[in-house]
């Protein structure tokens, strides 16, 4: 009659953040997926090196889904594999939790208590970028997704100079408006150019012996706090942060600034 | 319902005459038999459950004494009732005494119907009443929380482990599934027993157990309270143990059911005297317990092409429908089903697709219909299997389908991630509100392709169902009009399991079921 | 065309009319002023070509050096001219002169326009006679391979390297890709000269230069003879060079070009008076060779709210459209620019795009249609993007639409990748086929949510014209009317390249083609 | 007048065969799509173990493209990176290039001159597998996708069971008709039941002592050549491949061991 039982088998599905690895629909399977193209035409060969691709990667149980010729050297792939590594997330290094933003009342308030008068803030979008959208998100009047812009903050006096502005009419705007604070955004990221951009402004602003004076914060769909700080701002905010992330930050850390002069 | 299509009614009303022909040649059939899943399921309304040491289910254990002692003809409740009156002792005593040989067959005495009948009578109201405070208990969430208006979002669990499906649903529920169905293993349909207990381990999906379903319903449950909304479970009434599955969901509450008439005869070799048997007891009891059942026409299209075998969808559901009436389903619980599979290299597919849904909604027009993706023609471009899916979201939200099984990205890969079923929500989230009114924007050329289309379809199963009621469905299905699969009267799997009722056989469930549908409707 | 929408023809003819009052109005002051950008296109077309040996164009060596002169005013025509009847050299000697300053601009006599005429016309028609052949070339290949009838699958390179472009370009063109537009580096249109020969470094788009105009060009030609069809190429006629492009792109026989008589005004800051007698002449060499424009009204969507903004893409549409015909250009040839843009997550805002893109492609019957895919929505969801993209494909299979700019799963991530290409081609392969003859089946409901809606968008678009009309469009634009941003008159870039033409001045090019294209017409 | 120059980069954009790289839009730039969930919840801490396991996997230039939370205790991950290794394309070892297919009266030609008689093939879908579209795709009749099926081959005797067939049963079934061929197919590939049943196959038929008589041929979606030798079958076949290759191998390989035997 043993027909009649239904196989079992004992399985680790326990989650272990020692060894965190990636989940399809077990826990600890270890599933991804991946694709990509190599530059060799579509042949039992080129499977094979695709799968060796990803085993270089440290995949194993790898089922190659779809094979796409996408030219006649050139193959689309994808694959789905066993990731057989792990990470230990007890040891990721977390970037400090930022403070919760603060509504436009309340970081007012807090100037106007911490500060007490207005701070100067000065954006633009800088070098040959166009993009407007993300610094007018942060900066204009109206807002963006429901969150009022700087310039309708009482205690800011915000000056937006839009785009393609080259980083040294935003110095010496800046320097002529006495800011307190500057805010680049960029987002054509494409080799690299925010980079070369960013780094520009930050020497720009130490030449004009006005680093220690103002707050240095970029923005832009590709900016992360950690990469603004390697490269030398204060602060860096992507996409999902709003103007009152921004302010309530300027806020907090103009307060801050000003307090440790004070002691 | 509007029109849109210049269907013609006469046919359809054809149809529907020549299905229900159809369905009460066999119903003849059916009402003079039962079978070992009946009984099974007959043991479990009195109670017997659980597994014996070497797990075979107790229900079993009994029918097959009783088929060995030549009493199975009786009925198990006959049975039942005989040895509480002659022993006082409950179902799930007796079968225990059989299970270990300690029940003495020779010796149990008959009785008349008049001393049998205020045990059955009130081993019929405990179990209905069980049913009943389940039905109740899902008005009551339904009405506390509301029902969707929309079509029911509808996605599958099938990892195998039913702790790992309840991750899975809860977080497709997150996403906002409406309903989840726990796809069963493959091969469970085969089984002549219904696995016992909760259970992780299975091939393309997990055992369908009555633990299962207990596990699965409270953290439906739990998850739907959070957020504020009934989700509802589905699962398989299907194979060899139809009614016994019925009888299972309708005690834990499932929702929906998978349930064809047809199905199991065409797909898993059944035998097509016990599946039609089966499948009216099955279809009592979901009708009783308020569980919406999906027919499987989808599979003639997975199994055949799509733009020639339309017809038979169709034909397959107006006997499937006429099937469900008799069993008593309310239409507001026949979700007949259908599917998107036509080939997408098909010059205007979309705009038959589209041509077809619009003429079964307007055709059944009560049904909460169960639109199935395109899974055949998916390959393993995860990207152009999202497009895919995307057209038939479309479709559904143009024509008003129900019961909405979301296609999946990676359907020619593997059965879902959590992360798959997450992709499928968004695009069925964003085109509904995309496209929310867009169906009542638009019409249908007079005489157009899709006007054309559906009508010739109609037309063909037309013909089809008359030619089967000519034949008889028997010899019909013999000559393999559905799914070009041809099935002997006498072959398949199961048959040895269908007996003729004596004139003592008793089903009193069924019938205090059927009686109170009856009054109802 | 039908009226699907019931759009108001009246309140077209409104539009129409009171665009054209903003347009000749404006065409008052182009006819007479002239601009360093139109005099180095003359230079061009002169055969002054090439870089000195710190990489300065000599167009560019010759327009400062007349400027500095004092001579502008004149025109390059005119200048040539007098050099090559005082001292019997070309254009491109006299120009090498200049930029080694050897050439004595203190003792060049003055000549009679008697004198001068045979001299510029025969330079004009051989200029013209170049762009001839190119022009028949491009119609003996469409001849040849026939034309495609449905939209034209339009993909975008923007490697930044011109051989890499061309890899791209090739495999996109095997995937079924009509036309190829080469994007762009980022901040090209700023400069005021145009960079020379092969280049293989920019940021978010490859140069555009003569020599990438050739490489591209003759791939594309080559990739099409193996295919049967050919494919177009497309580039940018914008910015501070606009004339300049129009003639490099004539003569190399680009077959579409992105131009809009506002958008540099808008979008890049520059000077609105420059912009507008730039884009004069660089139409009329479009309209001569054959070349289709692009107008770029989806940038008022990316950067405002598309719902609510358009019907200044339609008002813009109206001006744009009235300043191409002033420019000769034939209305096949005003490829007038939309998008879908509304935010996914309006309710109905399939519907709603579908309404906009059905009443443009009523109001503007005979233009060919450039319609851009959804980017503003999109985030990093490669899958939802894709998504966002059918819905998209469907509005121009639905709708007839005709340059069909396919969007991008990366869209918010990078330029495409080749496999984006394929993944979007394929996207696009299948939603029309499948719903070919969808939008000929369906008819729109008569004062449902999509007549509403195009005709509040007419309207609107009709009020706006109407108070351009009346304050002028140079008052108007430094009112923020088009995507909220404001340009003073005499603000903005490019504006010290503009001046007035002496009543010496001649461009015996721009006379001649228009004199031309007027005949024809 | 720098201005007017255009940045030149010296680009190294070569295809080397000896370290192949997968291509995003430009040779070498080694740029991969990524995506997988991991069983946490979405934060910054949770966002930088995404990149991380990334980097494991020998990932550069990591960007974020999405992040999608599935629930408070699953977030999803779209990534693309830099893989940084390379493979030697001309050292992969490819599987020999099979013959092309040929048609199917050259077929029949082939088998008459080769073998001179009918060969019996017997085909099922075995174990639980109830799929019957891939076995039906090679033996039916009316074939599949253009190319006709076994049983329409005038050389060929070809018998099919159908699906869910225990493997006891087509084992039994080839033994009464002496059958040169069988044919298996697998679609059901979860938790690896179908190598569980091909390995069972195989072992009945050696079991049975005729597993030096038949040719064993698998088949099914995820089945390759090289799978099913590893499983002791003399080929495998996959998706894209036909009753026509099917049958030329067939009627090659029993020829080809007859004029073995022969010698
Ligand atoms: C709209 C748009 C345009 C519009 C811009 C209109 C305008 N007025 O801004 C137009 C059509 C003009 C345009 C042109 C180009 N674009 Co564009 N564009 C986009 C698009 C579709 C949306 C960007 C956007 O507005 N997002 C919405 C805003 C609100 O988001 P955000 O910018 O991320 O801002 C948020 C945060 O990042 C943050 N933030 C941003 N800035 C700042 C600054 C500070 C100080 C702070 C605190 C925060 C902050 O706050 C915002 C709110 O949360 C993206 C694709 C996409 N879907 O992302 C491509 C995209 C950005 N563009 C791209 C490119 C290449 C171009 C061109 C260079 C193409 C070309 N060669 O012609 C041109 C030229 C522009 C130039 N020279 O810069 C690429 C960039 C590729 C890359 N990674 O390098 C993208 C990704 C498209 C693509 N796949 O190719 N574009
Ligand atoms: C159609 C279908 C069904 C139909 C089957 C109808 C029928 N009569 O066959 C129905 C609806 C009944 C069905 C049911 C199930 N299915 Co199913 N089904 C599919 C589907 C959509 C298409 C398969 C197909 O027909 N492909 C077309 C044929 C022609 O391709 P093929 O099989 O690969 O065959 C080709 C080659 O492989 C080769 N070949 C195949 N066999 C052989 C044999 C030999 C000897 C040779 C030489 C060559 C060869 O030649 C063929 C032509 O090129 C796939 C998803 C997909 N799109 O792939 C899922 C799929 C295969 N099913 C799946 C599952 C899990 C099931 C169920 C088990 C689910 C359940 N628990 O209820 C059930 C039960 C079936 C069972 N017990 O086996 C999974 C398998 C997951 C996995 N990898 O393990 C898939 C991938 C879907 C999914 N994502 O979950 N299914
Ligand atoms: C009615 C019905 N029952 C059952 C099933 C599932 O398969 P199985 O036969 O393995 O239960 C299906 C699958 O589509 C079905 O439509
Ligand atoms: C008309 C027109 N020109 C040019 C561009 C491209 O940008 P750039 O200004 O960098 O040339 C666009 C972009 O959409 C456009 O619409």
């Amino acid at each position: 009659m043993s027909g009649y039982s239904t196989e079992k088998r004992d399985f680790n599905h326990k989650l272990d953040l020692k060894s965190l690895r990636p989940y399809g629909d077990t826990m600890n399977d270890g599933r991804v997926q991946l694709s990509f193209t190599l530059p060799v035409g579509n042949c039992e060969k080129s499977t094979e090196a695709a799968k060796e691709t990803a085993v270089k990667m440290g995949l194993s149980d790898i089922v190659v889904a779809s094979i796409k010729p996408l030219d006649e050297h050139f193959t689309m792939y994808i694959l789905y594999g066993t990731f057989t590594g792990s990470i230990n997330y007890e040891e990721i290094d977390a970037p400090e939790k930022e403070d919760e933003a603060m509504d436009m009342p309340k970081t007012d308030a807090y100037i106007k208590e911490g500060i007490g008068r207005k701070i100067v803030v000065v954006g633009a979008s800088t070098g040959t970028d166009a993009h407007t959208v993300g610094i007018d998100a942060i900066m204009n009047m109206k807002g963006y997704a429901g969150h009022y812009g700087l310039e309708r903050y009482e205690m800011l006096d915000a000056h937006n100079l839009g785009a393609q502005v080259p980083n040294i009419d935003l110095v010496r705007f800046a320097v002529s408006k006495k800011a307190d604070v500057l805010l680049v955004s960029q987002t054509v990221t494409q080799k690299d150019v925010h980079i070369k951009n960013l780094t520009q402004l930050v020497e720009m602003v130490e030449a004009e012996g006005i680093r220690e004076k103002v707050l240095l914060i970029c923005g832009g769909a590709r900016i992360s706090n950690r990469l603004a700080k390697e490269l030398g701002y204060d602060a860096g905010f992507g996409s999902g942060k709003f103007a009152d992330d921004v302010a309530t930050y300027i806020a907090k850390e103009l307060t801050y600034r000003k307090d440790l002069r004070r002691n | 319902m509007h029109n849109k299509l210049e269907i013609d009614k006469k046919t359809v009303a054809s149809c529907r005459k020549n299905a229900g022909k159809i369905a009460k040649n066999i119903q003849k059939y059916i009402s003079l038999h039962s079978t070992v899943a009946v009984e099974r399921t007959v043991c479990r309304l009195f109670g017997v459950d659980g597994v014996d040491d070497i797990e075979v289910p107790y229900p079993n254990i009994v029918v097959d004494a009783l088929a060995e002692y030549g009493i199975l003809e009786n009925g198990a409740a006959d049975f039942f009732t005989r040895a509480y009156l002659h022993k006082g002792i409950s179902a799930m005593e007796t079968a225990k005494l059989i299970s270990t040989y300690r029940f003495d067959f020779e010796s149990l005495p008959m009785f008349t119907a008049r001393e049998k009948a205020p045990y059955l009578a009130q081993q019929a109201e405990s179990a209905l009443a069980g049913i009943r405070v389940q039905k109740k208990q899902r008005n009551l969430f339904l009405e506390k929380y509301g029902d969707k208006q929309g079509p029911l979002l509808y996605v599958i669990v099938a990892t195998g482990d039913i702790r790992e499906d309840v991750t899975q649903a809860v977080a497709a529920a997150n996403q906002g599934a409406d309903v989840i169905a726990v796809i069963r293993t493959t091969g469970q349909s085969l089984l002549d027993y219904v696995p016992y207990g909760e259970t992780h381990e299975g091939f393309g999906g997990t055992y369908a157990t009555q633990e299962n379903f207990k596990i699965m319903r409270s953290a439906l449950d739990a998850a739907g309270e959070k957020l504020g909304k009934y989700i509802r479970l589905c699962n398989y009434c299907s194979g060899l143990c139809m009614p016994e599955i019925a009888a299972m969901g309708a005690v834990e509450r499932l929702d929906m059911m998978l349930n064809d008439a047809l199905y199991g005869i065409l797909f898993r070799n059944i035998n097509m005297k016990r599946t039609l048997v089966d499948q009216y007891f099955s279809r009592v009891i979901n009708a009783f317990a308020g569980i919406i059942i999906n027919t499987g026409e989808d599979n003639y299209l997975t199994t055949s092409d799509a733009y020639k075998e339309a017809h038979t969808v169709l034909a397959s559901q107006f006997i499937n429908e006429q099937f469900a009436l008799l069993a008593c389903l309310p239409k507001e619980q026949i979700g007949l089903g259908h599917a998107f599979e036509i080939s997408p290299s098909l010059e205007n597919s979309f705009v038959y697709e589209l041509a077809q849904a619009q003429m079964i909604r307007e055709i059944f027009p009560e049904a909460p219909l169960k639109y199935m993706p395109p899974t055949k023609h998916k390959t393993g471009d995860i990207f152009m299997a999202n497009v895919q899916d995307a057209l038939f979201n479309m479709v559904t939200i143009l024509t008003g389908q129900k019961i909405h099984l979301l296609g999946m990205p990676t359907e020619a890969i593997h059965t879902p991630f959590m992360s798959d079923r997450a992709i499928s929500l968004e695009n069925a989230g964003y085109i509904f509100t995309a496209m929310k009114d867009l169906g009542a924007e638009i019409s249908y050329k007079k005489d157009g392709i899709m006007s054309v289309r559906a009508n010739e379809v109609l037309n063909k199963a037309d013909s089809l169902i008359r030619e089967i009621a000519e034949k008889g469905l028997f010899p019909s299905l013999g000559e393999g009009v559905f799914a070009d699969i041809r099935r002997g009267e006498d072959e398949g799997r199961g048959l040895e399991g269908v007996f003729v009722k004596s004139k003592d056989y008793q089903n009193p469930f069924m019938d205090e079921m059927v009686s109170e549908l009856k009054e109802q409707s």
